[in-house]
């Protein structure tokens, strides 16, 4: 459902849609059929000449099966919920992926996120690494892990298209990962509230195919850092 | 205008008097207090090595002697409940003085340790450690300044020979004071 | 039972003499607690601190604040807190006890014991480098 | 019990001990600490709707502006209103009348309560007008942003917050100290456990769950405010302190807080729907035990707000089971409410259309919950309108529903004059249905990926576009129109007031206590207290010729397993 408002652009972000269809369908079941019976119940039991209620403790067992077979209904779609939920979880959030192609970093401060990509060696804290403020470069169909740390305040980064999302907490370096599949440019919001420039500290995510990477990648290079790699490949 | 106290004061429904009843509520309140403080220093101090250097200065001379004037204060505090539930007003109403007093000791020593923490540069500031201590100190010595005001309002009742069951409640708050540092004594000045 | 016979039983079990019994015990043990770290020896530090800590505490409550003659409601209510506080430190501890986890770690540096010590520690809480 | 004598002004409006003006000083104090909420909220609301207008009545709203607005509308309508207006006004009017005593255990530290509370609401609303203006990082005010002032931008107003909040702290201990000691102390002769009306068993919970979530964020708080005013770095990772303490700390207190004020308006709402339905609640205890249940469970599930918080990843797992375990007592209370409908003879007056809305429009924010939950789909939806959209179908069925049922059925107690039945009708088709209007765009947005606490949606180019304007135009309108309507309660208030004819003893032929006080009942409540024979849910019994059984009656307890029908009684069935 969510795809409808959103494109997907990472490898699991058509898991959290799943998931989220998966939770609306059940709980729609039951909202529906709750909701039905309350009105049904308010028509059908409506005061009526002549007619007096019933008097119904609740609490004989013919009764009493109405509210405890929903009850444990209820326990068999949470194990299923819960069930889909940790398995989600744990892919996005626990595991990391054994051969992950490239890293960036991911800093944030009040008001502005600081993205470190690796250069053309792709290696994250050598001497190419290409910072750039408030653009994130991605290459399609790589598998990124992200190193994300602040320098102020909370700050979160959110993007919404990968259905990512991760608190940036000084004083802390929390891993990631994520797969971008689909070339576009799309927000990188901040999503915990990090003072007055909050509102103003939107980025961007630019996700190119590998041809075009290569290019992005040329042309940003920083000139002393090609030179101090050329020499150190060449002695 | 003259407050008539309710009907409902009197009843007591659970078999526990209301004072009391309270009392234990409030304590329950108090025990989470000081317990959200307690673990979340523990936690810290379990986190950080270096805390246990921080914690080698502090004084367990004073400590242990705070913690012997609060044992003893807590004796005087039941001895005064004891008198006042034989009715024996005079005898009450002087061991909760010596409660007082007690308290005042505790004070006087709480105010030699600061001062010659802060003389040695051991502030608040110095680290979270010594923020934790003057914090959890500082609360447990404000709880031990109102149980003082408390009890010197209520031994002027005592003195006329009214609301004796106030005695009662008065001592097991500072008991509680009392299991407090008990807590804190360990915690901040033995294990290093 | 009656409320007459509850009053005398709650005086013979609390004579004054039995309450100055047990601060004589509270005081002992109190000397135990502090004399135990002198024996630098961590584990049984651990144990006259705490476990005297626990026993001390256990008497206060039991025979000065009288829990062992009051209802059983009162000390269900106590009880109640004390378990919240374990659910409290279990459910906490492992963000806060520790300086790493699955997927994050702290760039928090620990101080050395000269910087403690030295008076040169305070500012010195660099991060990590980048 | 005679108070003969003539109490001046002051006596009686402002230093009373009385009770039921203690209740009705929160609930006025609440009112206008919700009337600033909702200009709050008007203003962003305008703000989001149409960027960068000066709106009428404020003018133009700055981001540092937004943010003070945003995080103060959050707390007054959590800390200054749900709680005061529902635990305690309706707990310090309730208690002592439905348990039938003459007034509260403490009357002394009641009225202290109060005073404590007012001057919490005071250093609030002065905190408003503070250079740079009140407190601007959200209602949950994680450090480092409110620890300083460098990074928060309000050295003023962030430690008048802190200091209101934990006054406010203060106020509901003592004021919850004396409800739970009333009520297990004071109970009128015969009144055993399970005789007691379910909104005293819940407003007590109630303070039950928040004396004991509160003292860690007591002792946070302490902390915090000397990071803001001292300098210490307990939140300070770079000083050696975690900011993650603190989030713990506040959702320790902040999710059993949910609770705290869902159980008296669910309450309520079970009183309300036994009498209008003329049926005895389906199953006392099921309800009694399923409250239990959400209480103890509700301490286990708090970390579901920080799932993407930066938490160890692993114990997210074990929240989410907790939590999704709580939906089954919380829904098992939904279905405890619809099936006391069956088989009832149900008048649709104004309390009971509030009490009906309530649920309906509880469960929306009920099973939209199971979404946030549910650990891997709260990585998307965590702090967008999703959120916000979820917590206010919760909040507004709890605060303003909740408020309206109770005020609108206790209104003849309280005030002793009836309300205008025709006039409440249109106060709430004008309340519910723009309500709706309000949050179902917002759930739209939400899961389009809109986030929170934004001031201006023009700086994200996804989130800038036309139709995503329609939808925040919708919300705002509709808003515009709930606020319109609230006039018509107050007109309404004010007129039945003023009214000659004075309301019978028990309008509504109800079982609980209360309604055998004078309306409005005296200092001391009864000339003599009463004494309770039997369960306040007795409706409709077969045994009898009316279809309601007082509680004072004297008689037999049909829930008496010795209890004998008499047979000389025609069954009215």
């Amino acid at each position: 459902m969510i795809e409808a408002y959103l494109e997907r652009a990472s490898t699991y972000a058509g898991d959290i849609d799943i998931l989220f269809s998966g939770v609306f369908w059940i709980v729609a079941v039951w909202f529906v059929a709750a909701e039905g019976v309350l009105f049904y119940f308010c028509f059908r039991y409506r005061k009526q000449e002549g007619v007096a209620a019933k008097y119904v403790t609740g609490e004989e067992k013919s009764y009493k099966k109405f509210i405890s077979v929903p009850h444990y209904l209820i326990l068999v779609f949470d194990i299923f919920i819960i069930a889909g939920a940790i398995l989600v979880w744990y892919n996005i959030k626990q595991r990391l992926p054994e051969n992950p192609d490239l890293t960036v970093g991911i800093i944030s401060q009040q008001w502005a996120w600081t993205f470190i990509h690796p250069g053309a060696d792709g290696e994250l804290h050598t001497a190419d690494d290409i910072k750039t403020i408030d653009e994130l470069h991605l290459m399609e169909n790589t598998t990124y892990l992200y190193e994300l740390e602040s320098l102020d305040v909370l700050h979160s980064f959110s993007v919404p298209v990968f259905r990512l999302k991760q608190d940036a907490i000084p004083g802390r370096k929390i891993v990631g990962w994520f797969t971008p599949t689909k070339t576009g440019e799309w927000d990188i919001q901040c999503t915990e509230i990090c003072g007055i420039g909050h509102g103003l500290m939107p980025a961007r995510v630019h996700i190119r195919s590998a041809y075009d990477h290569e290019q992005w990648l040329e042309e940003n290079t920083p000139a002393e850092a090609g030179q101090a790699l050329a020499a150190a490949s060449n002695p | 205008m003259a407050f008539q106290v309710p009907i409902a004061t009197s009843r007591s429904s659970t078999g526990i008097p209301t004072s009391r009843l309270a009392v234990w509520w409030v304590l329950a309140s108090e025990i989470v207090i000081f317990g959200g403080l307690i673990m979340s220093y523990l936690m810290f101090r379990l986190h950080h090595e270096s805390w246990s250097y921080e914690a080698a200065k502090t004084d367990p001379w004073a400590g242990g002697f705070n913690t012997f004037v609060l044992l003893t204060s807590s004796l005087f505090v039941v001895l005064a409940h004891h008198a006042a539930e034989n009715n024996d007003t005079k005898k009450s109403f002087r061991y909760i003085w010596y409660t007082i007093g007690g308290g005042g000791v505790f004070m006087m020593v709480k105010i030699y340790e600061y001062s010659s923490k802060i003389m040695h540069d051991y502030t608040m500031f110095k680290s979270v450690f010594w923020s934790f201590y003057y914090t959890a100190t500082g609360l447990h010595g404000f709880h031990v300044l109102c149980g003082m005001v408390i009890m010197a309002i209520i031994a002027q009742d005592v003195k006329k020979g009214k609301n004796l069951h106030r005695v009662e409640a008065i001592g097991i708050y500072w008991h509680f004071v009392d299991v407090i540092w008990i807590f804190l004594f360990p915690l901040l000045y033995i294990a290093k | 039972m009656s409320e007459a016979a509850e009053h005398q039983e709650h005086h013979e079990a609390h004579g004054a003499g039995r309450y100055v019994k047990i601060w004589i015990i509270l005081l002992v043990l109190l000397g135990v607690s502090v004399i135990g770290p002198l024996a630098e020896i961590k584990w049984l530090t651990l144990i006259t601190a705490f476990g005297i800590a626990l026993v001390k505490a256990g008497m206060v409550c039991a025979y000065f604040m009288h829990l062992n003659i009051e209802k059983k409601l009162a000390w269900y209510i106590l009880f109640a807190t004390l378990l919240l506080l374990l659910v409290f430190f279990t459910g906490i501890a492992p963000d806060v006890m520790k300086p790493e986890g699955q997927n994050w770690e702290s760039l928090y540096v620990e101080p050395t014991q000269t910087d403690v010590e030295g008076h040169g520690y305070g500012d010195g809480h660099a991060e990590k480098a980048h | 019990m005679s108070h003969a004598h003539k109490m001046s002004f002051w006596e009686k409006y402002v230093f009373s001990t009385d009770h039921k003006m203690i209740g009705l000083q929160y609930m006025f104090t609440g009112i206008a600490m919700a009337i600033i909420g909702g200009f709050f909220v008007y203003v962003f609301r305008m703000q989001l709707a149409f960027p960068g207008i000066s709106v009428p009545g404020y003018g133009e709203v700055t981001p540092l502006a937004y943010n003070s607005l945003v995080t103060n509308h959050g707390t007054i309508m959590i800390f200054w209103f749900a709680m005061p207006v529902l635990i305690a006004a309706f707990g310090n009017i309730l208690i002592p009348l439905m348990i039938g005593c003459d007034d509260m255990v403490f009357p002394r530290i009641n009225r202290l309560s109060y005073q404590i509370f007012l001057l919490s609401a005071l250093v609030l609303v002065a905190s408003f007008f503070v250079p740079n203006g009140g407190f601007g990082g959200a209602w949950t005010a994680y450090p480092p942003l409110s620890a300083e002032a460098a990074y928060n931008a309000t050295p003023l107003g962030a430690p008048m917050w802190l200091i209101a909040v934990a006054l406010e702290f203060v106020a509901f201990l003592l004021g919850g100290i004396n409800f739970i000691t009333t009520m297990m102390n004071a109970r009128a002769k015969g009144m055993t456990m399970y005789k007691i009306p379910i909104v005293l068993w819940l407003i007590v919970i109630a303070s039950i769950l928040f004396m004991l979530s509160v003292g860690p964020l007591i002792a946070g708080a302490v902390m915090l405010l000397f990071d803001q005013l001292l300098g210490t770095h307990f939140y300070n990772p770079g000083g050696g302190g975690d900011p993650l303490l603190w989030q713990h700390l506040f959702w320790f207190f902040g999710h059993p807080e949910v609770y705290v004020v869902l159980l008296p308006a669910m309450g309520i709402v079970a009183d309300i729907m036994a009498v209008f339905a003329r049926k005895k609640l389906f199953g006392y205890r099921t309800i009694l035990y399923s409250v239990f249940a959400t209480g103890i469970l509700s301490f286990v599930v708090w970390a579901h707000h920080q799932f993407i918080a930066g938490i160890d990843p692993r114990m997210a797992n074990l929240f989410t089971v907790t939590t999704l375990l709580i939906s089954i007592p919380i829904a098992e209370l939904c279905f405890v409410y619809i099936a006391t409908l069956y088989g009832g003879s149900i008048t649709f007056n104004t309390p009971m259309l509030w009490a009906i809305s309530f649920m309906v429009e509880f469960l929306i924010g009920g099973v939209t919950g199971i979404f946030l939950g549910a650990s891997g789909a709260d990585i998307y939806f965590h702090d967008t309108y999703f959120v916000v959209a979820h917590f206010h179908y919760t909040f507004v069925p709890i605060a303003i529903i909740g408020f309206y049922a109770g005020i609108t059925y206790w209104f003849p107690k309280i005030f002793g004059k009836m309300l205008d039945d025709k006039l409440g009708r249109i106060h709430f088709w004008g309340t519910i249905i723009p309500f709706n209007f309000i949050f179902i765009p917002l759930f739209v947005l939400g899961t389009a990926g809109q986030h929170r606490r934004i001031f201006n949606y023009e700086y994200f180019q996804d989130l800038a576009l036309a139709e995503f304007y329609n939808l925040r135009v919708i919300a705002t309108v509709s808003l515009l129109v709930m606020i319109a309507f609230q006039f018509v309660f107050v007109y309404n208030f004010v007129k039945s007031l003023r009214k000659k004819e004075k309301a019978p003893k028990n309008p509504w032929n109800a079982n609980t206590l209360e309604w055998t006080a004078d309306s409005p009942p005296p200092h001391g409540n009864w000339p003599e207290l009463p004494v309770v024979y039997r369960g306040p849910y007795e409706y409709s019994h077969p045994d009898r010729e009316s279809d309601w059984w007082p509680q004072h009656e004297p008689g037999p307890d049909p829930a008496d397993p010795d209890y004998q029908s008499p047979s000389q009684n025609p069954q009215t069935t």
